[in-house]
C-alpha cells in the first residue's frame, strides 16, 4: 500500500497480513500511518497504489459499502456517531440494507447479550457515556457479521476496567473465527491481547513480532527507532504557598451535551505538579473552562487564585494574577489557525509592552515570538508563519512556550503531549518540571495515565463531573486510579483530603502533608 | 444617443413636411423623456411613452426622441441622469414623475437654453415648466359608472400614497358614485407604493373580501383589474386601457393622452414660442377621458356619463360644487361654491362616503 | 480532472490577485453578455467602463457615488471580520439619513440660529447615532435572545424603509409641499460644502478617505481591532484569550451602523438635500460586495467602492447610450461577487491536474 | 362570516409560497447546508416561470421551468459551497444579489405583462358554504404544498433516505466515514430545495400575482429562511408558520379595510416585525435550537480533511 499526502507519505509500501481468528496489532507512533492504512482497507481512503487480497482473492474496496459487503467492519479512532439520533438509528446507518427498526432493536438486544454489550436502542446518543458510545460502535460493527473487525484505538477513552471487559468480548469474537486488527499505543494492552503485531514508523513497516514475547521497551524501540530519551532529573522542591484553591465548585450544564460539575475541591501549592486523570468527557473541559475564566458562572470564592476570589473573573484578569493556561485544542483555541505566530502571541500577552495604549507593539511582539521559536526549538518558518502551517507537535511547543514565558505562578495545562512525538513530549515535560523547580504551581489534566504517573506529585481523578480526593503518585496504582476513573472512590476519607477539604484560611497553612512522598518521587 | 426611437434621417427625408416650419438642414430637435418605471404595456409610464410616440409621429425627422427608464426618484440619481441628458444635447427634457422636481430645478439652472418640463410638481423656473392632468375628472366619470353598476353599494380603491392628487381622485370617484347612488360608500386600502402588483393584488383581494364589488386603483399596475376579473367584480383601467387584463371586469378606463400636451410644447419649441408656465389640462383639452367601455354597460349609463362629461367640460356641472362635506361631517365647500384649483391642490380630507381616516 | 489541493500556507499574492482576477473574469463574461445582446462587446465595455470616467465631471460623479458605498463597506468589513453577518447596512443608512434629515429640518427654520457648519456637524453626528441605534437593535436581539443577525438586520431594513415613508408622509412632510411625501429642501447653508464648484462631490468624500485610513489603523494596529478579528477567525481562541464575544458583537455592529448612518447623513445633506421616501438605491446591499472585493480591508474597500460605483454609472450609460436594460448593473454586481468567491478558493487551494 | 372565509383563503394563498420554499430549505438545512440564496433562487424561478408560461400559455410549464431554474441556481450554489468549499453565508448572499440582478435582467421585456388566471378550486368541495370558500377554492399548488409537507414528514422520519439525510446534517464526518457520499447527498438536497424555491417563485409570478415586476418576491425568500428556524427544522411546524405569516401579510390590508386607525406604513411593517418577534421567541432558548438544529448547519465539509 502506498498513500501520499501533500506533506507526508502516510503509507510507503506497507504490507500487512492477517490470519482468520487472529488478533493482530498494528502499532506505531503518532502519524506513523496506522489509521491511514486501516481506512484504506475499509475503503474510506483511496490508496495511490497497492492491492488488497481477501481470502486469497484480489478485491477492490472502493467504498466502505464494498468493505462491509466483503465482511470488513471498522470502529474508527474518532467516533462516527450522530449525537441527536437514537442508538438504533445510528446502528441502522452502519448497515447497508434497509431494516425494520423493531427487528433491529431485537438484534441489538441479542448481540448485546451475547457479547456483554448492553444498549438501550431508543436512547439518543448524546445522552450516553463514552463507554456506551464505544459499545454502539462495536455493536454496529458486529451486526454486519464481519470476518475482519478493525478497531482503531478503541481503548483511549476507556477506564482500565472497561478495557478488560472489552478484551473479553474481543477474545470471544476472535474465537468465533473473526480476525481483528487492533490499533493501540498502549503496549501492555497489546502484549496482553494480541497474537501478532506489525510495527510501523513514518509510513513504513519496521517489523513483525509476537508481542507476548517482547518487552514494552523493545516494542517502543521498534516504533521509535531509538531508545526513549531519559527524563531529566529534578531536585526536590519544598512546597510553596497555596496558589490555586477550588472550593465546592458546582456548575450546572451549560448546554445539553455538557457535563455538570459537582462540588469540586482542589488545592494547588507552589512547587508541585498535580494531575487530574479521567476518561474524556467526564468534566475536564468544563473544569478547564471554569479555571481559565472562559466560563464565569462560578461564584467568586469557588475559585481562589493566590488568595483572591476569581470565580467570576475573565481570563485576562486571571492572567494578571499570574496564571497561564494551555488548552487541549491547539488549533482554534490555543491558537488562531489563520494568524501568524506573532499575532498569536497576543492572545495571552495583552499587557505592556506588547500592547500599549490600545495599540499593538509589533516590533516587540515579533521579537518575543522569535525568541520562543528559538528557545523551544519550534520548527516554523519564522514568526510570520501561520499557526496552521505548523505540525501539531511544533504548535504545541510554541503554545507551551508562549505560556511559560509569561513566568506564571500557576500553570494549568491540558493534554500537554497529545499527538506530540516522543522527542517533543520529553522537551515539554522537561519545561514543566523546570517550572515546578522555579516554584510554580502546576496542574496537568491528561487522559494519559503514563504521563501523569511520570510527571505528577499527586493526582486527582475526575469522573462524571466529580473530582476524587487527591492521592500521592507514589502510593497510587493503575488499578486504583482505574477504579476511581469509573467514579468509585470513598468519599473524603483519607486524612490528607479531609485536611484539604476543610475551609479556612489557606494562606496560613504552610504545612504540607506529603512532602516526603514527593521527595521520593523526584 | 439614448434609446434611438426615431427613424433614420435618410429614410424619413422624403416624408412630407409637417406642421412646424423647419429650419433648413437643421439638426433634429432632441427631446428626452425620463421615466420612473419601465415602459411595460400599461399604466403611468406606458401612457407617457404613448405621448412620446405621438410627438414622433407628428414631427417625423424634425425631432429625435429618446427616453431613460427606471430612473429612481431619489434626487441623487435623477439629477445625474437629467444632467447627462442635457449634456447630450437634448433641448427639451420631460421629467415624468414628481420626484424629479428638485433635480430638474438644479439642472435647469445650469442649462438655460434647454427647456425642462416637469410633470405633477409645483416649482417652476425661467426654463422649467410644470404640467399635469386632471386625473380626477376621469375618476369622477368612473365613479358614475361604479355607482350605477355596484350591487352592494360598496366601492373600493387601492391607493398608492396619500398625496393630494390621490385623495382628490378617491374623493372625485366617490362624488361621482354618490351623484347616481347616494348610498354608495368607498373603502380605501393604501399600499404605499406606486407600483407593486403583489400588494395591489392583496389589497384588492381584501377589499373584495369585504364585500366591495367595484374597484378603482390609483396605482400603476393592472393587478387590480386582473384580481377583479378572477373574483368576478368590476374594475377600471387607470392611466391606460387595461381591458386586456380582464375583459369582463374592465368597465372602462380613465385614459391619459399626454401626446396632446407633448406635441403642443414641442411645436412651441420648434417655433420658438415656448414659455415657462403651469398647465393643468383635463377633459376639456382631451388630455383625459373615460374610454374603452365594457359591453355590459347599458346605453343609459353611457349616456349618463356622456352628459356629466359634457357638464364638466362646459362648466355647467362642475365636480367640486358645494355643498360638500368631509367624512366627519365638516362642510368643506359651502352651498353652490365651486372649488378653484388652489382648493383642489390642497385636498387633505375624505369626502362624505369614504370610510376611514386619511393617513399621516 | 482538475483537482483542488490545500496549500500548506495561504497564498498572500493570491489574496490580492483574486479580486483582480475576478474583475477580469467579470469583464470577460460581460463582454460575452454584450455580444449575446447583439452589441459590439468592445463598444459595450467602452460605454460601461470607460464612459463613466471620461471627463472630470464624470469622475467627480463616480467619487460621489463611491462615498456612501465605501462608508457602508467600512463598517460591514469590521462586522464580517468579527463573524457578525450584518446585511442590514441599507436600513442603517436609512435610519442615519432620517436622523440627519430631521436634525437639519429642526434647525433650518429660516430664523437665525446655529451656523450651517455647526448644524451639519450635528446632523452628521445624528446620522451616525441613528445608524448605530438601528444596528443596536440587531445587536440587542442577537445578544439577549440569540436571534439570527442576518435575518433580523434584513427585516429591519424593510422596517426602516417604511419608517422613512411614514416620516415623510407625516412629521417631516413639507408643509408647503402640496402634501407630497417629502420634506422641504434644505437651505443652501445646511448642505455639505462642495469640493469643487460645478461638481456635486462634497466634503463627505474627504471624510470617507480619512475614515478608511483610521479604520485601517483600527483593524491592523489596534488591539481592539485584533480582538474583533480573533473573534471572527476563531471564536474559541477569542474566549480563551478573554475577548468578549458580546463586546465584539456590539462593537462591530455599532461601528457598522455608525458608518452606514454617516453615509445616509451625507446623502441627505449632500446630493439629495432633503428627505425623500427613497434615499438610497441599494448602497447598503452593494456595500456587501464592496467589502468582499476590498478583502475586508479598509483601504481595499475604496477600490471595491470605485468598482461598484463604476458599475452603477456604467449601467446607466449602457441604458442611455446603448439601449440596454439598466438591470445589467445588478447582473454585473452579482457576477463579480460570485467570481470573487470562486477565485478566493485559490488563496487556500491550488489547482492540480489529476487523473 | 363571508369576510372571515375570504381572510382565511387569502392567508392560505399568501402562505403557500412560503410553505413550499421553506420546506425545500428545510431539506437542505437538514443536510447541513445553509443557503441564504433563497430569495435569489425564487426571483430567477419567478421570472423564468413567468416567461415560459407567458410564451407557451401553459401555466403548468411555468412551474416546471421555475423548478428547473431553481435547480440551476442551486447547482451554482452547490458548485461554490460544496466543491470549492466557499463560505456558505457569503455564497448565499451572493446568490441572492445575483438572482436579483439576473431576474431583473431577464424580466426587462416582461415588466407589466400579465397572465390569465388559472383554474381554481376543487370541484364540489369548493361549493360547501364557508369551508368551501375558505379552504377549497385555491389553486392546485396550494394542495401540492400540503402534500409536500406530508411527504417530507414521511421522508424524514420514516424512510431510510431521510435518516441518511439527517445523519449527514448531524455529522458529515461520521457519515463520510461510514461511506455515505456526503457531497452528493448535500447536492441532491440543494437540488430539491432549488426545485421547491423554484416552484414557490413560479407560484408567485404565475398564480399569486400573475404579472412580472422587478423584485416580485419581496423578501419572501428571507421569510422562508426565518420559517425554518421558527419551525426548529420540523416540517409540521413549517406549515403552521407559513399560515401564520400568510395571515400577517393579509391582515395589514384587512386592518385598513375595516378601518383600524394605524398608519398604513406601520401596518406594512407587520410581516417583518412578526419575523423578528418569532425569531426572538424561538431563539431565546439555545438548548432548544441546539438539540433541533442540524449540528453541521453552515459548516463547510471537505471529504478527507478530517
Ligand atoms: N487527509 C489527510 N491529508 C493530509 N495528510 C494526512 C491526512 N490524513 C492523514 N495525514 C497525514 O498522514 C500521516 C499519517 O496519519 P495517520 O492518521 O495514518 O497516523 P496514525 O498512525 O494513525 O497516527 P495516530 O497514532 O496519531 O492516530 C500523518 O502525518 C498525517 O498528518
Ligand atoms: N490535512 C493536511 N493537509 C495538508 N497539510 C497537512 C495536513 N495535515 C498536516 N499537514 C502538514 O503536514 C506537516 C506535518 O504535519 P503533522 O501534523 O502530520 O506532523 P507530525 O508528523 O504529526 O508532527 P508532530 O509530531 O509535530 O505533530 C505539517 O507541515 C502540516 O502543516
Ligand atoms: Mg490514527
Ligand atoms: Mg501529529
Amino acid at each position: 500500500m502506498c498513500k501520499r499526502y501533500p506533506a507526508v507519505i502516510a503509507n510507503d509500501g506497507v504490507r500487512l497480513q492477517v490470519a482468520p481468528g487472529e488478533i493482530h496489532a498494528v502499532l506505531g507512533e503518532n502519524g506513523a500511518g496506522k489509521s491511514t492504512l486501516m481506512k484504506i482497507i475499509f475503503g474510506a481512503v483511496k490508496p495511490d497504489s497497492g492491492t488488497v487480497r481477501w481470502n486469497g482473492q484480489e478485491v477492490k474496496v472502493a467504498t466502505p459499502q464494498d468493505a462491509r459487503k466483503l465482511g470488513i467492519a471498522m470502529v474508527f479512532q474518532h467516533f462516527s456517531l450522530f449525537d441527536t439520533l437514537t442508538v438504533a438509528e445510528n446502528i441502522a446507518l452502519g448497515l447497508d440494507q434497509n431494516v425494520n427498526m423493531l427487528e433491529l432493536a431485537e438484534q441489538i438486544a441479542r448481540t448485546g447479550e451475547n457479547y456483554g454489550l448492553e444498549l438501550e436502542p431508543h436512547r439518543h446518543v448524546h445522552t450516553l457515556s463514552v463507554g456506551e458510545r464505544q459499545r454502539v460502535e462495536i455493536v454496529r460493527a458486529l451486526l454486519t457479521k464481519p470476518q475482519l473487525l478493525i478497531l482503531d484505538e478503541p481503548t483511549s477513552v476507556l477506564t482500565p476496567q472497561a478495557v478488560q471487559k472489552l478484551f473479553v468480548t474481543l477474545r470471544k469474537i476472535a474465537s468465533e473465527g473473526c480476525s481483528i486488527l487492533y490499533i493501540s499505543h498502549k503496549l501492555d494492552e497489546i502484549r496482553e491481547l494480541c497474537h501478532s503485531a506489525t510495527v510501523m514508523r513514518a509510513g513504513k513497516v519496521t517489523g513483525h513480532c509476537d508481542p507476548a514475547q517482547e518487552t514494552a521497551a523493545s516494542l517502543s524501540r521498534m516504533m521509535i527507532g531509538e531508545d526513549l530519551p531519559p527524563s531529566a532529573h529534578t531536585e526536590p522542591v519544598t512546597l510553596g504557598e497555596s496558589r490555586l484553591r477550588i472550593h465546592q465548585l458546582s456548575l450546572p450544564k451549560a448546554h445539553a451535551f455538557a457535563t455538570a460539575l459537582e462540588d469540586i475541591q482542589l488545592e494547588l501549592f507552589g512547587g508541585e505538579i498535580v494531575g487530574i486523570a479521567g476518561v474524556s468527557g467526564n468534566g475536564q473541559q468544563e473544569l478547564l473552562a471554569a479555571l481559565s475564566g472562559e466560563d464565569r458562572r462560578a461564584a467568586p470564592q469557588m475559585i481562589e487564585l493566590k488568595g483572591k476570589p476569581v470565580g467570576n473573573r475573565g481570563p485576562e484578569s486571571r492572567r494578571k494574577l499570574g496564571q497561564s493556561l494551555v488548552p487541549e485544542e491547539r488549533l482554534g483555541r490555543g491558537a488562531v489557525p489563520e494568524m501568524s505566530l506573532t499575532a498569536n502571541m497576543l492572545l495571552s500577552h495583552q499587557h505592556a509592552p506588547f500592547v500599549t495604549k490600545g495599540m499593538i507593539n509589533f516590533r516587540h511582539t515579533i521579537q518575543a515570538a522569535a525568541d520562543i521559536i528559538a528557545r523551544f526549538r519550534v520548527k516554523a518558518g519564522g514568526p510570520a508563519a501561520l499557526a496552521r502551517s505548523l505540525s501539531g507537535g511544533n504548535l504545541q511547543k510554541f503554545i507551551v512556550g508562549r505560556e511559560i514565558t509569561r513566568q506564571p505562578d500557576v500553570f494549568i495545562v491540558a493534554q500537554p503531549t497529545w499527538g506530540v512525538d516522543v522527542g517533543a513530549a520529553a522537551q515539554i515535560h522537561d519545561e514543566i518540571r523546570k517550572l515546578k523547580q522555579a516554584g510554580c504551581a502546576v496542574l496537568v489534566i491528561s487522559e494519559e495515565l503514563d504521563e501523569l504517573f511520570e510527571l505528577c506529585d499527586r493526582m486527582h481523578v475526575i469522573a462524571k463531573g466529580r473530582l476524587s480526593p487527591s492521592i500521592a503518585t507514589a502510593s497510587a496504582t493503575r488499578e486504583k486510579i482505574g477504579l476511581w476513573m469509573s467514579g468509585l472512590w470513598e468519599e473524603w476519607t483519607t486524612a490528607e483530603t479531609v485536611s484539604l477539604g476543610k475551609t479556612g484560611s489557606s494562606g496560613s497553612r504552610k504545612k504540607k502533608p506529603y512532602s516526603n512522598e514527593r521527595g521520593e518521587h523526584a | 444617443g439614448q434609446k434611438e426611437a426615431s427613424k433614420s434621417a435618410s429614410a424619413a427625408a422624403s416624408a412630407p413636411a409637417s406642421t412646424a416650419a423647419a429650419p433648413a438642414a437643421a439638426e433634429p430637435l432632441k427631446v428626452a423623456f425620463v421615466y420612473v418605471g419601465p415602459v411595460g404595456d400599461a399604466g403611468w409610464t406606458y401612457a407617457h411613452d404613448v405621448g412620446r410616440k405621438a410627438v414622433e409621429a407628428k414631427f417625423g425627422d424634425k425631432v429625435k426622441t429618446s427616453f431613460v427608464e427606471n430612473v429612481p426618484e431619489s434626487a441623487a440619481d435623477a439629477e445625474r441622469v437629467i444632467r447627462d441628458l442635457a449634456n447630450q444635447g437634448n433641448k427639451v427634457i420631460f421629467g415624468t414623475t414628481f420626484g424629479y422636481m428638485e433635480a430638474m430645478l438644479k439642472v435647469a439652472k445650469d442649462f438655460p437654453d434647454v427647456k425642462f418640463e416637469h410633470a405633477t410638481g409645483y416649482k417652476t423656473a425661467e426654463n422649467l415648466a410644470q404640467y399635469d392632468v386632471r386625473t380626477y375628472e376621469g375618476a369622477y366619470l368612473a365613479g358614475i359608472a361604479a355607482g350605477k353598476m355596484s350591487k352592494s353599494g360598496k366601492l373600493g380603491v387601492v391607493a398608492s400614497l396619500p398625496i393630494p392628487e390621490v385623495l382628490r381622485n378617491i374623493n372625485s370617484f366617490t362624488l361621482g358614485a354618490r351623484s347616481v347612488n347616494p348610498k354608495a360608500t368607498t373603502k380605501v386600502v393604501w399600499v404605499n407604493k406606486w407600483f407593486d402588483p403583489g400588494k395591489e393584488r392583496e389589497a384588492a383581494t381584501t377589499l373584495i373580501g369585504q364585500g366591495v364589488d367595484v374597484l378603482m386603483q390609483n396605482t400603476d399596475s393592472a393587478a387590480v383589474v386582473q384580481t377583479a376579473e378572477e373574483k368576478g367584480v368590476y374594475a377600471f383601467g387607470w392611466d391606460s386601457d387595461m381591458s386586456k387584463f380582464g375583459a369582463k371586469a374592465h368597465l372602462a378606463a380613465s385614459v391619459i393622452d399626454w401626446g396632446v400636451y407633448y406635441t403642443k410644447r414641442v411645436d412651441e419649441v420648434l417655433n420658438k414660442t415656448w414659455k415657462s408656465e403651469t398647465t393643468w389640462w383635463g377633459l376639456k383639452e382631451n388630455m383625459i377621458d373615460l374610454k374603452a367601455f365594457n359591453t355590459s354597460l347599458s346605453d343609459e349609463v353611457k349616456k349618463l356619463i356622456a352628459d356629466k362629461r359634457q357638464g364638466v367640460i362646459d362648466g355647467t356641472g362642475p365636480i367640486w360644487k358645494g355643498p360638500i362635506k368631509d367624512n366627519i361631517g365638516k362642510e368643506v365647500l359651502g352651498k353652490d361654491a365651486v372649488a378653484d384649483d388652489k382648493f383642489l391642490h390642497d385636498i387633505k380630507f375624505y369626502v362624505e362616503g369614504v370610510e376611514g381616516k386619511v393617513p399621516g | 480532472m482538475l483537482k483542488l489541493e490545500l496549500r500548506a500556507a495561504s497564498s498572500r499574492s493570491m489574496a490580492y490577485l483574486s479580486p483582480v482576477l475576478a474583475l477580469l473574469l467579470t469583464i470577460f463574461f460581460g463582454a460575452l453578455l454584450f455580444m449575446a445582446l447583439g452589441k459590439n462587446p468592445l463598444t459595450g465595455l467602452q460605454v460601461f467602463l470607460i464612459e463613466p470616467i471620461r471627463s472630470k465631471a464624470a469622475i467627480a460623479e463616480l467619487l460621489l457615488k463611491t462615498t456612501p458605498l465605501v462608508l457602508c463597506a467600512l463598517g460591514l468589513s469590521v462586522c464580517y471580520r468579527a463573524n457578525v453577518w450584518n446585511i442590514g447596512a441599507e436600513g442603517q443608512l436609512i435610519a442615519g439619513g432620517l436622523a440627519a434629515g430631521s436634525t437639519i429640518l429642526f434647525f433650518d427654520t429660516g430664523t437665525p440660529g446655529l451656523s450651517g457648519g455647526m448644524v451639519l456637524l450635528l446632523a452628521s453626528c445624528a446620522g451616525v447615532v441613528g445608524g448605530a441605534l438601528w444596528a443596536s437593535i440587531t445587536a440587542l436581539l442577537r445578544d439577549r435572545f440569540n436571534a439570527n443577525e442576518i435575518l433580523v438586520s434584513l427585516m429591519l431594513t424593510y422596517i426602516a424603509q417604511l419608517l422613512l415613508m411614514y416620516a415623510v408622509n407625516g412629521p417631516l412632510k413639507d408643509p408647503h409641499g402640496m402634501n407630497f411625501p417629502q420634506s422641504k429642501v434644505f437651505s443652501s447653508d445646511y448642505l455639505l460644502p462642495h469640493l469643487f464648484s460645478g461638481s456635486r462631490l462634497h466634503i463627505g468624500f474627504i471624510v470617507m478617505l480619512v475614515a478608511s485610513g483610521l479604520m485601517a489603523i483600527f483593524v491592523y494596529r489596534s488591539f481592539a481591532g485584533y480582538r474583533l478579528t480573533v473573534g471572527g477567525l476563531a471564536p474559541l481562541a477569542a474566549r480563551y484569550a478573554g475577548f468578549s464575544s458580546r463586546r465584539a458583537l456590539w462593537t462591530s455592529l455599532l461601528i457598522s451602523g455608525g458608518f452606514a448612518g454617516m453615509a445616509g447623513a451625507f446623502e441627505v445633506a449632500g446630493p439629495i438635500g432633503q428627505v425623500l421616501p427613497s434615499i438610497s438605491p441599494g448602497y447598503g446591499f452593494a456595500a456587501i460586495i464592496v467589502a468582499f472585493i476590498g478583502r475586508l480591508n479598509p483601504i481595499g474597500t475604496i477600490f471595491g467602492g470605485l468598482v461598484l460605483s463604476l458599475f452603477y454609472l456604467g449601467g446607466e450609460m449602457a441604458q442611455s447610450r446603448l439601449g440596454l436594460p439598466s438591470a445589467i448593473t445588478g447582473l454585473f454586481q452579482g457576477m463579480l461577487l460570485f467570481l470573487l468567491l470562486a477565485c478566493d478558493t485559490l488563496i487556500n487551494y491550488r489547482l492540480r491536474w489529476q487523473k | 362570516m363571508e369576510n372571515f372565509a375570504a381572510l382565511i383563503a387569502a392567508s392560505i394563498n399568501s402562505g403557500t409560497p412560503l410553505l413550499i420554499a421553506a420546506l425545500g430549505l428545510l431539506i437542505n438545512e437538514r443536510a447541513g447546508v445553509l443557503n441564504l440564496g433563497a430569495e435569489g433562487m425564487m426571483l430567477v424561478a419567478a421570472i423564468t416561470g413567468f416567461a415560459v408560461a407567458h410564451q407557451t400559455h401553459m401555466p403548468w410549464l411555468g412551474f416546471v421551468a421555475g423548478a428547473i431554474a431553481g435547480m440551476l441556481m442551486a447547482t451554482l450554489f452547490a458548485w461554490l459551497a460544496l466543491v470549492l468549499v466557499t463560505n456558505q453565508v457569503a455564497t448565499g448572499l451572493a446568490l441572492s444579489i445575483f438572482g436579483a440582478g439576473l431576474s431583473a435582467f431577464i424580466g426587462q421585456s416582461f415588466v407589466g405583462q400579465s397572465l390569465p388566471a388559472g383554474p381554481h378550486g376543487i370541484p364540489f368541495l369548493s361549493d360547501i358554504p364557508f369551508l368551501g370558500k375558505a379552504l377549497f377554492d385555491q389553486h392546485l399548488a396550494v394542495y401540492f404544498g400540503l402534500l409536500l409537507c406530508g411527504g417530507i414528514i414521511w421522508f424524514l422520519y420514516r424512510s431510510r433516505a431521510g435518516l441518511v439525510l439527517r445523519a449527514v446534517g448531524e455529522s458529515p464526518e461520521s457519515a463520510h466515514a461510514l461511506g455515505y457520499p456526503v457531497r452528493k447527498i448535500r447536492y441532491l438536497a440543494l437540488l430539491f430545495s432549488g426545485a421547491c424555491c423554484g416552484i414557490a417563485g413560479a407560484y408567485l409570478s404565475v398564480v399569486y400575482t400573475p404579472m412580472w415586476v422587478e423584485g416580485l418576491v419581496a423578501g419572501r425568500g428571507w421569510i422562508a429562511l426565518a420559517l425554518t428556524t421558527f419551525a426548529t427544522w420540523r416540517p409540521a411546524r413549517v406549515l403552521l408558520g407559513a399560515l401564520l405569516f400568510g395571515s400577517v401579510t393579509i391582515l395589514q390590508f384587512h386592518f385598513q379595510a375595516i378601518g383600524i386607525a394605524i398608519p398604513s406604513e406601520i401596518l406594512s411593517m407587520l410581516p417583518y416585525l412578526a419575523t423578528i418577534i418569532v425569531l426572538v421567541l424561538i431563539s431565546r432558548n439555545p438548548d432548544w435550537i441546539r438539540l433541533n438544529m442540524p449540528a453541521s448547519l453552515g459548516k463547510p465539509f471537505r471529504p478527507g480533511s478530517a
